[in-house]
C-alpha cells in the first residue's frame, strides 16, 4: 500500500454514466489484479474505492459509474488535475489458481478488474474467456478491448446488445473451467451455487480501505476476514453463500 | 528547538500523538507503513472477554465531515490478544501502549482489565464506558454517574496500571460522569467517543447501517469534543486525553489549550493512513508558529 | 405531478420547507431576495419578554461543515415584535407565522406566549427550551424533563394556538424529555437546537465567540438531528419539525422519511440566502427519482 | 444584494501576501463605495467578507490578504475560475457629507474600499488625499494607483518606506477635513478621538453578511445596528467609543 499522486491524462465517458479514468504515476505498489485504490474526492469525506482495470510503467486505468456526489464530482475532472489515491490495496486474484481455459464472468461495473487479469493470465499461457453482462446497450463498454484478448460472449438484460439475459443465461460450456467473477451480489451468488470452482470479487462500504477500522468484516469459512484487506478476492469455499 | 515531550500518567510520552482505538487495530496494518514508534502510543481496538464478530454490515456511512460508524466491538477476545497480538506488537511496536477494553458487565471490565494489566507491553487501560453500537452494556455505562463509578471502582480494585475512563458525549453532563468517576479513582480521562448518528438511504428507505444507528467520528464533532473536553477539564483533577475530530497539528494544540495532556487521532487516520506522523511531523513548526517552546506548557492553557 | 403539501397541526403547508428561526430574522432582509410565500413557512426569531442586545462580539466560529454562534437572542422583545415586526410583516408574508419564542423563566415563557397567541398572523408557538446560548434559563428548560414539562403545562394553559416545544439536542434521553412536555399536552416538537462547542484562537489562547461557547449547527449536525428525529418520532404520538443541517432537497426527505412533518433550514440559509427556495424548487424532481407522489405519504416512512 | 458567478481574470501577488483579484461578472448590485461582497471559498463552510476596490460596467476588483485558510485558497485560484459571491453587501460611505478636501485614511487591507470612494470623490468635484499605513515596505500595495487619483502619503511603522510612524504620526492638516477610515481597529479609535467628524469601516465576524442572523449586532448611539446591513460604515458620532 503507498499514498501517490496521479495525475488525470484522460477522463472520458465510454458508456452510459460510466468513465474511464487514465492516471500518469507510480502504480508500483499494485501486484495482482483484483487490487483496488482508494480515491480521495474534493467533496466528501472518505475516499472512493475502485478497481483497477489496467496497470503500467506508467500508470493505471479505472473505470467507474456515476452512481453518487464522489462518483459525480470525479467525473467532472478536467485533464492535468491530481488525484490523492492509496494504491496496492487488497488481495487480487489468485493467478495459480486458473486451469487452462479459465471462464471470466463480469458484470457492469464488475468488469474492470477483469481486464488486468486477462492479461495476466494470457501472459501465463492460459486461454481465457469472458461472459460481459449488462442492463442495456448504453452501458456496455469495454467490449472491444476484451475482444482483442480473449473470446467475448455479451448478454444484456433487455436483448438490446448481444444475447438476451442474465450472465447465467449464456452457455457456460465451461465444466472444467475455473472461474474468476465480479459484479453485483445476485450475480455472484447464482454464479456461486453452479458446479464451478471459482473466486468472487465483492464490494462493500469502507471506512479505510487498508485493514485499520474493521469497517468491512465478513463472516467466512476460515473466520472474520476484511473485505479490504483479506479480500476483496474470496475463494468459492470461504464465502458462506 | 520545541520539547513535546508530555507525561501521561507517570510515563513520558515523545509527543502527545496517540493512535485512537478501532482506528489503529493492533498496530499491524500501520506498522507496515511507518515505523509506529513515532508516534506518542496507541490505543489498540477494543478488547473484550469473548471473541466478537461484530455488527452486519455495512458498518460505515458518510456524513459531512466526517463518518458514522457501527463496527459493534470486533475483536478477538483478551486472550487471544495476549496469546498472539500483544506478541506480534512486540516486533514493531517498543513504547507502552494504551489498552482499550470493552464490556457488557461489571464483571467482564474486572476480567478483561485484570489480564491486560497484567501484560508489561500496555502502559494504560483505556476503558471505554461509552461505545454507541453495541445493544446492550457499551454505553449505557457511560450515561450514568452511578454505572460508570461502579465499573471504575471494580477495575480499580483489581488494576494497577493508570485506569483511564473513555466518556461518552452523549449525556446531558459529562462532567457529573467524570466526577463519579474520578471520585472512585479513575487516574484519567480520555473523551469523546462518538455521538450516536444515523444516515438513510432514500433508495431503500431504509438506515445504511445495518445496525441503524452507528457513531459519528471526524471534523464534523471538533468543536464539540473541545467544548466537552474543556468541560471535564474544569471538573477533575486528574489529565485529560483528548479526542474527536483531530486532523491537523493546530487542532492538536487547541486541544491542549481546552485541556488535554495527550490526544488521540482517529477518524483522521482512515482517510489518510499517515495522518499521525504528518501531525507530528507538523508540530514543531507550528508551534514555533505560536510562541511554544514546551508543549506541555499549554495544557489547559486556555483563557477564559 | 408530486404533491408537496403537508399539513402541520391544522395549518396546510404548500411545502415541508419552513426557514428556522434565528436564521431568518423576522423575514424581511430574505423577503428582499425572493417571494416569501414560496415557504411552507418560517419560524422568526426567538423573542423574549424585552428587548435583549444579545452577547458580545464575536459571536460567529466557523467549524468544519458548519458554524457555532452565540447571539444570545438579539431580539426587539415581545411588545415590540407585536407592535413592528408584524405589521411589517404583513406587507411580505400572507402565510401564518411560527412564532419562537424564550424565556429566562416559566412566566417569561407565558406572558411572551400569550401576547403572540393573540396575533393573526401566528400559525404556531413554537417554545425554544434549548437556546444554549444564554447563561440563566434557555437550555436548562430544555435539560430536565420536570422543567420541560412545566414550562409546557404553563404555556399550554394560557394558549389556543398549537403548541411545539423546541427540545435541545444536549442531553442524555431527548424522547424523554418529549414524553414528559407531551403528557402536558404539547401539540408538538422541533428538534435539534444547537449542540454546545468551541473553539479556540491559536494565536490569542482565547476562545473564538467572546461567550465562550457557541451553538453548532449545519451540515456536520445533519446525522445527529436524523437520529433525534427518529427517537423523538417512536417517543411520541404528536408531529414533528425536523432539522439540524438541512441543505438539499434529498436531506429534507430523509427527515421526513426518519419522522418530521415537516423541516426548517437554518445555517444552510446564511450561506446560501436562496437555499429554501432552491431545496423548494428541487423538492419536486427529487421526489420523482425516488418515487413519491405524496409527500406526506414517506412521514417517519423508514424501514426499520 | 444578489448571488452572482464571477470569473477570475486575474490572481496576482500586489504586495507580501496581499492579492488583487480582478473579477468579471454583473457587479450592477453594487451601489456605493464601502459596500463589500461575502465568497464562497472550496474549503470552507462560511463565506468570506472582502471590501470592493473598484468596480464598473464588467466587473470588479478586490484585494485581499491571505491570513488563514480561506484566504490562502483563494490565493490559489487560477484564472479562468468561477466564484460564488453574494454582492451588494452593507451600506456604504456617505458621499454627501464629504467637504471639498475629504481625508480618506486607511491601514493595510483597510485600503481597498477607500479606492472606489476616491473615484467617486473626484467624479463629485472633491478633492481627496489619502493617508495610507502600512507595517512594512513589503507590504505597500497600490501606492502609485491612488497617487494617480489623489495627493498621497504613505506611512510605515518601520520607515521603511515613506514617513515612519503610524498613519496618526503624519500631519493631518485637516481641520476642516470630513474623515473616511478603515482599517484595524486601534488605529480607528485613535481617529476617532480627533476633532475631525468623519465615517468609520469596521469588520466584525460574519455568520450571514446580508443581516438574516444578528451574528455581527454592535450597539451604537442609534441602538444595536448590524455591521453587515447598517454596516459596514458607520458614521462618527454613532459609535460608542
Ligand atoms: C473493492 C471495491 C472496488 C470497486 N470497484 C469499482 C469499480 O471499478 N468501478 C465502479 O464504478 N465502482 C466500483 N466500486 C464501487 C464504488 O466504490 C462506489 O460506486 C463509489 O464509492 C460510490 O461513491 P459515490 O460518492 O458516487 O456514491 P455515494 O452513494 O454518494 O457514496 C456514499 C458512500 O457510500 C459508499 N458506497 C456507495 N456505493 C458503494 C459501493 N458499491 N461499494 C462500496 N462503497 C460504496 C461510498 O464510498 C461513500 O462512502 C468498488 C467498490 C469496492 C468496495
Ligand atoms: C466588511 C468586511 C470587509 C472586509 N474587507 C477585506 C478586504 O477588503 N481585504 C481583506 O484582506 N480582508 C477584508 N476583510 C477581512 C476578511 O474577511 C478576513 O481576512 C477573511 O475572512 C479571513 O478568512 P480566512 O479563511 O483566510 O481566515 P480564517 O481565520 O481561517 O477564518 C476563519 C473564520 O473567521 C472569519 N474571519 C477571520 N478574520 C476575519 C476578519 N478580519 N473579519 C471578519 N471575519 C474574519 C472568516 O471569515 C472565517 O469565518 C473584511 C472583513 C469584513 C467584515
Ligand atoms: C471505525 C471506528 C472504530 C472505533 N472503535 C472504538 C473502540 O473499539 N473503542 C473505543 O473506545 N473507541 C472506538 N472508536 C472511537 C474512537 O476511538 C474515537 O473516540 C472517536 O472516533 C473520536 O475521534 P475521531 O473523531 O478522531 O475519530 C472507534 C472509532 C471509529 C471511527
Ligand atoms: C445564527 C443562529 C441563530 C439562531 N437563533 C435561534 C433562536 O433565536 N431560536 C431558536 O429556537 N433557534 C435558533 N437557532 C437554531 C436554529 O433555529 C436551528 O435549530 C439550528 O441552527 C439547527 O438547524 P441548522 O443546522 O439548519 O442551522 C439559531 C441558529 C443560528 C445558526
Ligand atoms: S475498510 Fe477499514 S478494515 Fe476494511
Ligand atoms: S452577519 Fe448575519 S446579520 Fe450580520
Amino acid at each position: 500500500m503507498k499514498q501517490q499522486q496521479f495525475t488525470i491524462e484522460s477522463n472520458a465517458a465510454i458508456a452510459h454514466q460510466v468513465y474511464e479514468l487514465r492516471l500518469s504515476g507510480d502504480a508500483g505498489a499494485l501486484a495482482t489484479p483484483g487490487q483496488f485504490v482508494n480515491v480521495q474526492v474534493g467533496n466528501a469525506y472518505l475516499r472512493r474505492p475502485l478497481s483497477v482495470a489496467k496497470w503500467d510503467d506508467r500508470g493505471m486505468t479505472l473505470i467507474y459509474k456515476v452512481v453518487g456526489s464522489g462518483t459525480d464530482w470525479l467525473a467532472q475532472q478536467p485533464t492535468g488535475a491530481r488525484l490523492d489515491i492509496l494504491t496496492g490495496l487488497g488481495t487480487g486474484f489468485d493467478l495459480k489458481k486458473a486451469r487452462k481455459h479459465p471462464l471470466l464472468v463480469g458484470g457492469g461495473v464488475g468488469l474492470p478488474p477483469l481486464y488486468q487479469l486477462g492479461i495476466e493470465l494470457i501472459k501465463m499461457g492460459c486461454q481465457p474467456r469472458l461472459i460481459m453482462g449488462f442492463a442495456s446497450e448504453r452501458d456496455v463498454f469495454y467490449q472491444k478491448e476484451f475482444e482483442q484478448l480473449m473470446p467475448v460472449t455479451l448478454m444484456t438484460q433487455d436483448g438490446s446488445a448481444g444475447g438476451k439475459g442474465l450472465v447465467t443465461d449464456a452457455s457456460l460450456q465451461a465444466q472444467d473451467s475455473f472461474l474468476y467473477a465480479c459484479g453485483p451480489i445476485p450475480m455472484l451468488k447464482a454464479l456461486h451455487a453452479l458446479p464451478l470452482d471459482g473466486q468472487f470479487s465483492l464490494e462493500e462500504r469502507m471506512g479505510c480501505g487498508f485493514g485499520a477500522c474493521m469497517g468491512c468484516t465478513i463472516q467466512t469459512a476460515k473466520g472474520p476476514r476484511r473485505v479490504c484487506h483479506e479480500g476483496p478476492v474470496f475463494s468459492k469455499e470461504d464465502l458462506l453463500w | 528547538m520545541v520539547n513535546m515531550k508530555v507525561n501521561l500518567l507517570g510515563i513520558s510520552l515523545d509527543n502527545p500523538v496517540l493512535g485512537a482505538s478501532g482506528c489503529f487495530g493492533f498496530g499491524e496494518e500501520m506498522a507496515a507503513l511507518y515505523d509506529l514508534n513515532l508516534l506518542g502510543s496507541f490505543s489498540f481496538k477494543g478488547t473484550t472477554l469473548h471473541p466478537r464478530l461484530g455488527n452486519p454490515l455495512p458498518r460505515i456511512a458518510e456524513t459531512p465531515s466526517g463518518m458514522l460508524n457501527a463496527i459493534g466491538l470486533q475483536n478477538p477476545g483478551v486472550h487471544e490478544v495476549i496469546a498472539t497480538e500483544l506478541p506480534k506488537m512486540k516486533g514493531y511496536f517498543h513504547k507502552p501502549v494504551m489498552a482499550n477494553v470493552s464490556g457488557f458487565s461489571v464483571e467482564e471490565y474486572v476480567a478483561v482489565c485484570s489480564l491486560l494489566d497484567q501484560q508489561d507491553q500496555v502502559g494504560w487501560l483505556e476503558v471505554n464506558i461509552s461505545c454507541p453500537n453495541v445493544k446492550e452494556g457499551g454505553m449505557s455505562f457511560g450515561t450514568s454517574p452511578e454505572l460508570a463509578a461502579r465499573v471504575t471502582r471494580a477495575v480499580k480494585a483489581v488494576c494497577k496500571k493508570p485506569i483511564i475512563i473513555k466518556l461518552s458525549p452523549n449525556v446531558t453532563d459529562s462532567a457529573l460522569i467524570a466526577r463519579a468517576c474520578e471520585d472512585e479513582g479513575a487516574d484519567g480521562f480520555s473523551l469523546i467517543n462518538t455521538y450516536v448518528g444515523m444516515r438513510i438511504d432514500l433508495k431503500t428507505r431504509r438506515p445504511v447501517l445495518a445496525n441503524r444507528t452507528g457513531g459519528l467520528s471526524g471534523p464534523a464533532v471538533f468543536p464539540l469534543a473541545l467544548h466537552l473536553v474543556r468541560q471535564v477539564y474544569k471538573a477533575v483533577k486528574v489529565p485529560i486525553v483528548g479526542m474527536g475530530g483531530i486532523a491537523s497539528a493546530q487542532d492538536v494544540l487547541e486541544m491542549m489549550l481546552a485541556g488535554a495532556t495527550a490526544v488521540q487521532v482517529g477518524a483522521a487516520s482512515l482517510v489518510n493512513p499517515y495522518a499521525c506522523r504528518d501531525i507530528i511531523r507538523d508540530l514543531p513548526l507550528v508551534m514555533e508558529e505560536y510562541g511554544i517552546t514546551n508543549i506541555s506548557d499549554i495544557i489547559g492553557g486556555m483563557k477564559d
